[in-house]
Formats: structure tokens, C-alpha cells, sequence
């Protein structure tokens, strides 16, 4: 295991978990900005090369922002007086841990299985933004019509759900 | 349609950026150590006395009227009287300031003080580069320091200057006439009591009765 | 010769690495190069701010700075020692790791920037496949560190300086990203250097540069106006707007900090008219095929002062933009104008050579131009004036 | 230990704490950082099985990604612009106090 991933891992790790244990919220939003930008570089060191850019351009870009901007715009920006976590915080911990576990067991037991266990890694495939734009364009072009649908309709569903209405339709 | 005024103001913008170059008149800026403008003939900044002659202590026209003081919005002015008289320029002897302060850095060079003066004796410098670098007295002017020849308000503020010399020639040769005039009639009241002593006497005694009755029908 | 002096930096990298044990030599080239790039583009960021102070001085009829040296050229050594002997001031309740962290971050994302600019003939940093899609996603971050800034400044004014500037360069980032496209989808890559290839030949001495193409034109302007609203210059440059909003985002900024800001905005934009170079002016292709023989890099950093002294020119001459005005103009006029470049790039592309693809995309543009400013932009008419009086 | 559990495990660590995240913490923001958290992880663990998998050039792990990204950001706007709505009439982002149907 190199010891690139181990630091990447290590960053992202890190960067969630502040995400999820800080009080101010803001900070919460700068640490998953971090996390993000561990696991674009995770995707990196996958040879994902699009995949860690478009990760960039759209968490850290985009997503990023605009929970930076609900936070702002719900006044939430001063950390709360009272506890951070909800009535009974033992129970998520205790259930997330549960699920660690049984997904820790599982890679681990599974590890054994694999059918490359010995073998060399596999070379790392070039992959073009050519080949990934023949696969969207060739084999994948229902789910790219799909997605663009899909966005168009959170984009218009976003801007109602968030729009100010007008006083008279209170 | 949109996009002409934006090429206008980029070819507006561009004349000057390339006449600046070639005509050096497009430039208005002046390099103000090096280079400097000729302060206009009715440029104040702060007052200073004028003095007749060459000793300026006893040239000053001041006479310590305070109206400027009691004038000043800002109140920078501080005269002390003086105790004994020296002759002015008529030969009159007058009161003189024992002590004039301006404070430069509260004067806001109105000229007010100029405008009430009635002997003229005040009038506003051009000289404004007066920065010193102490703080506390520095910029506290006592007469010496105020005190400034009637040439150098003449190469200060010529027009003016010369107004005011020809009002106070003018002035002067006045009280000059007045004065022979009265040195005359006094010559003459001289020469006639050598003969009637007496009638004389009984006239002032006449003149205090006759305005008393018209006081009381006034109340 | 001449290749020689065109290849002078990657002859000299190669030379100095070859004294090293062979497994060092790559890392180490790759380190020439960041340092190489860190070296030079502040330096020519000194160059831009000692032009567009002298330049902004020459276009309103004064002299600029002409105290600091001859003709005042050690005018941005002085500045830079000013701002760093300044005193920096944290604000008391300010948010001091976030209030540091902000131009730190914002200088190291806008040179990650530089690490695909093809700035000479082989003397791309990296070469990425994705490279014009790296650009783009790091530019996406700068906008974190502008909220940073002003977030973490706790002041009204910074605040609301971030979150217009914020509003401002993701409204802009849209229209940049689409008038890149059509290049793109033209030369079929994303790699830079693919792209500067494409447009290196010559036909009879002029340059096959994508500028001198209907849809190219209309490209490189639209993305030169959204470039500056991105790197918040000139006419959008409200976010810092002096008169009301004091500093924008960097308000609390003092000392080396600002410093840090003004290199990053300067950098940033820098890095913007690199692209644009890349994209439509041919990287470092030379303008005549007669002038091949000067070195590439040379054309590329000449195109990129080209472009700051444009930057400079338009912020001498345009007021600024408002925030409604700005938004109106992103989403009514740049945005479907960009998108129909990408039609015409098309239609340009499947028309095949001769004069008719020249007037029909040009008419399809300007066309599209004329109907834009006359509908979109229309201000609507303001009422009769409605006066409320105290009761 | 070959670099895919590796990979695998820093994916179900991401998980977790995002799944513990969405299902501590009380303001309502905090409960989508939780989900773009999972979200993030079960990416990492398409690409680390599209990289490892045995054909790298069908490109399958990747796209599915790539959508994933994609749908994830289209759900995070609605998901935030409910927020915001919700903020604007029960005047809290506090999850627990949103127990009420009144619109």
C-alpha cells in the first residue's frame, strides 16, 4: 500500500470526520470541503482522472457553496447555545458502528475471495476523455438523457421549492 | 444597440492614452516640489502684521484694538496690551501689542480678520509650507515671528497693497491738513486773548442750562 | 538556432537534472518547472501593476506613479514592501483559522491553475488529458476562499462583499465554461496542448487560430467578458466596490494577507488570459509564419501582457456594473449567446470549406447579437415617481 | 492486503461517519452533509472496484460515477432548497422541532 494513499486516506478521513463532529457549522461546511477534496484526489490516485475533476468542479465548486449558503442564509452561522447532536446521539453512534463492523468484516473476509488476490494489480488503464466521451455518447446515452432530465427538473424544482412567494400567496 | 458606447469610451480612453505621449499639453499634472503654480493675486493662507519702516517693533500699525481677536471664529488670535503708548505712524501715540499670538495650526485663513481691522495692520501671507516638526509650540507665531515689512505686502498682494498706501497717505495727508488747520486756529485763538480776557469766561456757563429742560418733556 | 532558443528553459531543466541519481530526476524536473512558474508570473504580475497604474494614469490625462525609481518603475517593489511591513490586524472576533487560511488558499489553487498552460513548445508543466476540465474545477474553487475571506472576517460589509462576489463569479463560471466548449468540441480534446496544435499551422503566412473563425470571435469576446466578471476586474468588479462596500471580502485584510489577495485576484486573472490565449489565440504559436523563428514562450507571455493591458484599458474606461444589471447580463445576454456559439460551431464545422459557412454563421451571430441587446436588455420603464411622506 | 480492500475500507469508514452524521446531529444542513458523505463513498467504491475490477476498459465504474456525482448534486440543491424553505415558515433548521404538518 503506498504511502500516498495512506495520507489521502488519512485527509479524507479526517475531513469527514470534523464535517460531522464540529460545532460551528461553517467549519462543518469547510471540513467537507476538505473531505472532498481528499477523495477527488482518492479518485486521482485511481487513475479516475475525469471522474476526480469532475468531483472537484462539482463538490467542491458547486455543492460546497451552496451549503455554505443555506447555512448563511438560515442564520445558523453562530454555533448553537444548546448541544449540537440530537436527544439520543448513542444510538447513530451505536448504529454506525454496527455497520462498520459488519462492511469492515465483509471486505476483510471477502478480501481472501477475490479473483486477482495474487495477481499484479492491473496496469493502469489510459483512459481518454475520448473513450469517456464514445462511452456517454455511445453505449451510456440513455442515462446521459436520463441525468439531464433529471437535473433540469431539480434545477426548476430547486428554484420553486427555495423561491420567495409572493405576499399574496401566503 | 448594445456595444457603441462601450467602443466609444474604449476609443475616448485610447485618444488619451496616446495623446498623453505626443501633446505634452493633455498632461495637467503639475510636480509640485519641482514644479510649482504662481499662487493667484487673492491667495490667503495665513494673517501676518505689517510694520512701516525698517524697525519692526516700532513700525507695527497694530494698536491693539482686539477687535480681530474678539472676531476670530476659531479664536486663534491672543493680544496683550501694552501698559505705556509709542508714537504710530501719524505720531499719535498709541497703544501697541505687548503680545500677539496667532496659532497657525487653528487659523482656517478666512480673513476675517483682515476685513474688521481698522488700521490696516493685519493682512493674509501666501507663504504655506509652515509643517514643523514640533508639536506643541511650533506653530504658535508671537509678534516677532507675525511681524512682516510693508514691502513684503506689497510683493505679496500688489494691488492691494497700493490701495492701502494710497488710502493711508490720503489719511495721513488729512490729518496732516486737519492738524495745521488746528495748529493754525490755535495760533489764532492765541493771538486774540491777548486783548478780551474776560468775555470768554461767562459763555461754556450758558451752554449747560438751556439742553437740561428739553430732557425732562422727553420722559 | 532557433530551435535552441525555443527550447532554452527545457535544454537548461534537462541539463541541471542530469547531474541527479536517475530516479530523482523526474520529481525534480517537475520542480524546476513549479518553481519556474512561481518565479515568473508574480514578476509579471509586478509588470501588470506598475502598467495599469501608469496606463490608468495616461488615460485620465496624468502622469501615474514617476517617484519611485525612473519613470517609477521600482513603483511594485515599493508597494510590496509596504504591504509587507504593514501591520497585519486580525479582527478581535474574527475567525482566525479561517481568516488565515483564506488568500492562502486562494494563491495555491489560482497557481495549480498554471500547471496546464501549454506556456511553451513542450513546456506544459503536466500534461492532462482533462487539462481545460482541471482549469475549470480549479477555478471553481476560488470562490470558497472569497467566502472565506468574508465569512470569516465577521463583518457586515466583507460578508456581504463575498456572497456578491460569490453570486457573481458562479453566474460567470457557466458562460466561461460554455464558450470554451466550442473550442473543445472543434479540435475534439480537452488536452491544451491538443489544442494549441490544432491551431499551429499556417495557410499562405496567417495562423489557423480559432480567433479568426465567426464562432471564434464571438467566442473570445464572450469569453474575455465573462473571464473579467470571473476574476472580478473592471466593469463587475462590485464585490469591491469602494464606495459602498469599502473592500468587499477582503475589508479585514491587512499587511502581507492583502498582498496575498491582490497577487492571487492579479495571478488569477493572469491565468484566465493564458487560457483565453490557449484557447483562441493559438497558445504560443506565433501570429505570422514569418516570425517563427522567435522562441514559442516568448508569444505565449506577450499574448498574456496583451490581454492585461485589454484588462487595464476596460477598467480605465467602463463604469461599474450594478448587481441586478450584472446578473441580467449573465443570464439574459452571455449565457444563451454562448450557447448558440455552440450551435454555430457546429453548423460551422459540418458546412465544409467555402465562403457560404463564413456568412451564414457570422449572420446567424450578429443576428442573435442585434435580437439579444434589443430584447434582453431592454430596461423596463420605471413608473411615474411614488412619493411616501412620514404621516 | 491489496490496495482495493484499502480502498474499500476507507469507503466504509467515509460511510459510517456519514451515516453516524446524519444520524446525531439535530440542524437539518448537518443531516445532507451526512448523505453527501455516503454519497462520496459508495463513488469511491465504484471507481476502486472499476479500477481493480477485471476489465478497467468497459468503463462502467467510472460512468456510474460520473451519474452518481451528477444526481447527487441535483439532490443536494432540492434537498437544500427544501431547507431553506422549511427555515423560512417553521423559522428553525432544528430537526427536531419540525414535528409539526401545518403547512
Amino acid at each position: 500500500m503506498s504511502l500516498v494513499f495512506y495520507i489521502l486516506a488519512a485527509l479524507t478521513v479526517a475531513g469527514a470526520l470534523a464535517a460531522v463532529l464540529l460545532k460551528n457549522t461553517v467549519h462543518c461546511a469547510l471540513a467537507l470541503t476538505a473531505a472532498f477534496a481528499g477523495l477527488a484526489l482518492l479518485f486521482l490516485s485511481l487513475d479516475a482522472q475525469f471522474a476526480g475533476f469532475a468531483q472537484i468542479l462539482v463538490y467542491i465548486g458547486a455543492v460546497a457553496i451552496l451549503v455554505v449558503f443555506a447555512i448563511l442564509l438560515t442564520r445558523d452561522s453562530e454555533t448553537p447555545k444548546d448541544t449540537v447532536y440530537g436527544p439520543r446521539p448513542l444510538i447513530g453512534l451505536v448504529a454506525a458502528a454496527g455497520i462498520f463492523a459488519v462492511l469492515g468484516w465483509a471486505v476483510l473476509r471477502s478480501a481472501a475471495a477475490l479473483p486477482h488476490e495474487n495477481a499484479s494489480p492491473a496496469a493502469a488503464p489510459n483512459v481518454t476523455v475520448m473513450d469517456i466521451g464514445n462511452a456517454l455518447m455511445g453505449r451510456y446515452v440513455l442515462p446521459l438523457e436520463i441525468v439531464a432530465l433529471l437535473l433540469t427538473a431539480a434545477l426548476i424544482g430547486a428554484v420553486i421549492v427555495a423561491m420567495h412567494e409572493k405576499e399574496g400567496a401566503r | 444597440m448594445l456595444g457603441e458606447g462601450i467602443l466609444k469610451g474604449l476609443g475616448e480612453t485610447a485618444r488619451n492614452f496616446a495623446g498623453s505621449f505626443v501633446s505634452a499639453d493633455r498632461l495637467t499634472t503639475v510636480q509640485y516640489p519641482e514644479e510649482r503654480i504662481a499662487p493667484i493675486e487673492a491667495t490667503r493662507d495665513f494673517p501676518f502684521l505689517v510694520y512701516d519702516g525698517a524697525d519692526w517693533e516700532a513700525g507695527l500699525r497694530c494698536v491693539a484694538c482686539q477687535i480681530c481677536e474678539k472676531e476670530c471664529p476659531p479664536k486663534c488670535i491672543y493680544i496683550v496690551k501694552s501698559t505705556d503708548k509709542k508714537p504710530d505712524a501719524l505720531g499719535k501715540p498709541q497703544i501697541y501689542p505687548a503680545r500677539f499670538d496667532i496659532d497657525i495650526s487653528v487659523c482656517m485663513s478666512c480673513q476675517i480678520c483682515v476685513e474688521v481691522c481698522p488700521f490696516e495692520a493685519i493682512k493674509m501671507d501666501t507663504e504655506f509650507e509652515l509643517s514643523t516638526t514640533d508639536r506643541f509650540g511650533g506653530l504658535l507665531y508671537d509678534k516677532k515671528e507675525l511681524a512682516k515689512s510693508n514691502e513684503h505686502f506689497h510683493k505679496v498682494h500688489p494691488t492691494e497693497a497700493a490701495e492701502v498706501d494710497a488710502r493711508l497717505a490720503e489719511e495721513k495727508s488729512k490729518a496732516e491738513a486737519k492738524a495745521k488747520a488746528a495748529a493754525a486756529a490755535a495760533a489764532a485763538k492765541a493771538a486774540v486773548p491777548a486783548t478780551p480776557p474776560k468775555p470768554a469766561a461767562p459763555t461754556p456757563a450758558a451752554t449747560p442750562i438751556a439742553p437740561a429742560p428739553a430732557e425732562e418733556k422727553k420722559p | 538556432m532557433i530551435e535552441k532558443a525555443d527550447q532554452i528553459f527545457v535544454l537548461l531543466g534537462h541539463w541541471l537534472v542530469s547531474f541527479l541519481p536517475v530516479w530523482l530526476q523526474q520529481p525534480v524536473l517537475v520542480l524546476l518547472g513549479v518553481v519556474c512558474i512561481i518565479v515568473t508570473f508574480p514578476a509579471l504580475f509586478a509588470i501588470t501593476v506598475l502598467l495599469e497604474r501608469k496606463g490608468l494614469g495616461r488615460m485620465q490625462n496624468r502622469y501615474g506613479p514617476n517617484r519611485v525609481g525612473p519613470y517609477g518603475i521600482f513603483q511594485p517593489v515599493a508597494d510590496g514592501i509596504k504591504s509587507l511591513t504593514k501591520e497585519d490586524i486580525v479582527p478581535l472576533n474574527a475567525d482566525a483559522v479561517v481568516h488565515f487560511l483564506a488568500p492562502v488558499f486562494l494563491v495555491v489553487v489560482v497557481f495549480m491553475g498554471y500547471a496546464i498552460l501549454p506556456i511553451g513548445r513542450n513546456m506544459t508543466l503536466v500534461n492532462l488529458d482533462a487539462g481545460i476540465l482541471f482549469f475549470f474545477a480549479i477555478g471553481a474553487s476560488t470562490e470558497l476562499s472569497v467566502f472565506m475571506a468574508g465569512w470569516s472576517s465577521r463583518n457586515k460589509y466583507s460578508l456581504l462583499g463575498a456572497m456578491r462576489a460569490v453570486a457573481q463569479m458562479i453566474s460567470y463560471e457557466v458562460p466561461l465554461l460554455m464558450s470554451s466548449l466550442a473550442v473543445i468540441m472543434m479540435t475534439g480534446s480537452l488536452s491544451p496542448n491538443r489544442i494549441v496544435d490544432a491551431q499551429n499551422q499556417y495557410t499562405f503566412g496567417l495562423p489557423h487560430w480559432y480567433v479568426f473563425t465567426p464562432w471564434g470571435l464571438a467566442g473570445f469576446i464572450l469569453f474575455a467578458v465573462a473571464g473579467t466578471a470571473e476574476t472580478n476586474r473592471s466593469p463587475f468588479d462590485l464585490p469591491e466596490g469602494e464606495s459602498e462596500l469599502v473592500a468587499g471580502y477582503f475589508t479585514e485584510y491587512s499587511g502581507f494577507k492583502f498582498a496575498l489577495f491582490f497577487l492571487g485576484e492579479y495571478v488569477g486573472m493572469m491565468g484566465i488570459a493564458g487560457l483565453g490565449a490557449t484557447l483562441f489565440l493559438g497558445g504560443y504559436s506565433a501570429p505570422l509564419e514569418v516570425l517563427g523563428f522567435v522562441p514559442s514562450w516568448f508569444w505565449f507571455i506577450a499574448k498574456v501582457m496583451v490581454a492585461m493591458c485589454f484588462f487595464i484599458w476596460v477598467r480605465g474606461t467602463l463604469p461599474r456594473l450594478r448587481q441586478d444589471q450584472l446578473m441580467n447580463f449573465a443570464w439574459k445576454f452571455v449565457l444563451p449567446l454562448t450557447l448558440l456559439n455552440l450551435f454555430d460551431a457546429a453548423l460551422w464545422r459540418f458546412m465544409g470549406p467555402g465562403l457560404l459557412r463564413w456568412f451564414v454563421c457570422s449572420a446567424i451571430l450578429l443576428v442573435a447579437y442585434v435580437a439579444l441587446a434589443r430584447i434582453g436588455m431592454t430596461r423596463e420603464k420605471f413608473g411615474p415617481r411614488s412619493y411616501r411622506y412620514a404621516e | 492486503m491489496n490496495p482495493l480492500t484499502g480502498y474499500l475500507l476507507v469507503a466504509a469508514l467515509l460511510f459510517s461517519i456519514g451515516l453516524a452524521g446524519a444520524l446525531t446531529r439535530r440542524n437539518a444542513i448537518l443531516v445532507l452533509i451526512g448523505i453527501e458523505l455516503m454519497l462520496n463513498a459508495a463513488n469511491l467504491n465504484l471507481i476502486a472496484f472499476w479500477r481493480y475490477g477485471p476489465h478497467p476498459e468497459a468503463l462502467t465504474g467510472m460512468m456510474f460515477a460520473i451519474f452518481s456525482i451528477a444526481v447527487a448534486a441535483a439532490e443536494a440543491a432540492v434537498g437544500l432548497g427544501l431547507v431553506i424553505n422549511i427555515h423560512r415558515h417553521a423559522h428553525t433548521t432544528n430537526l427536531d422541532q419540525m414535528n409539526r404538518m401545518k403547512g
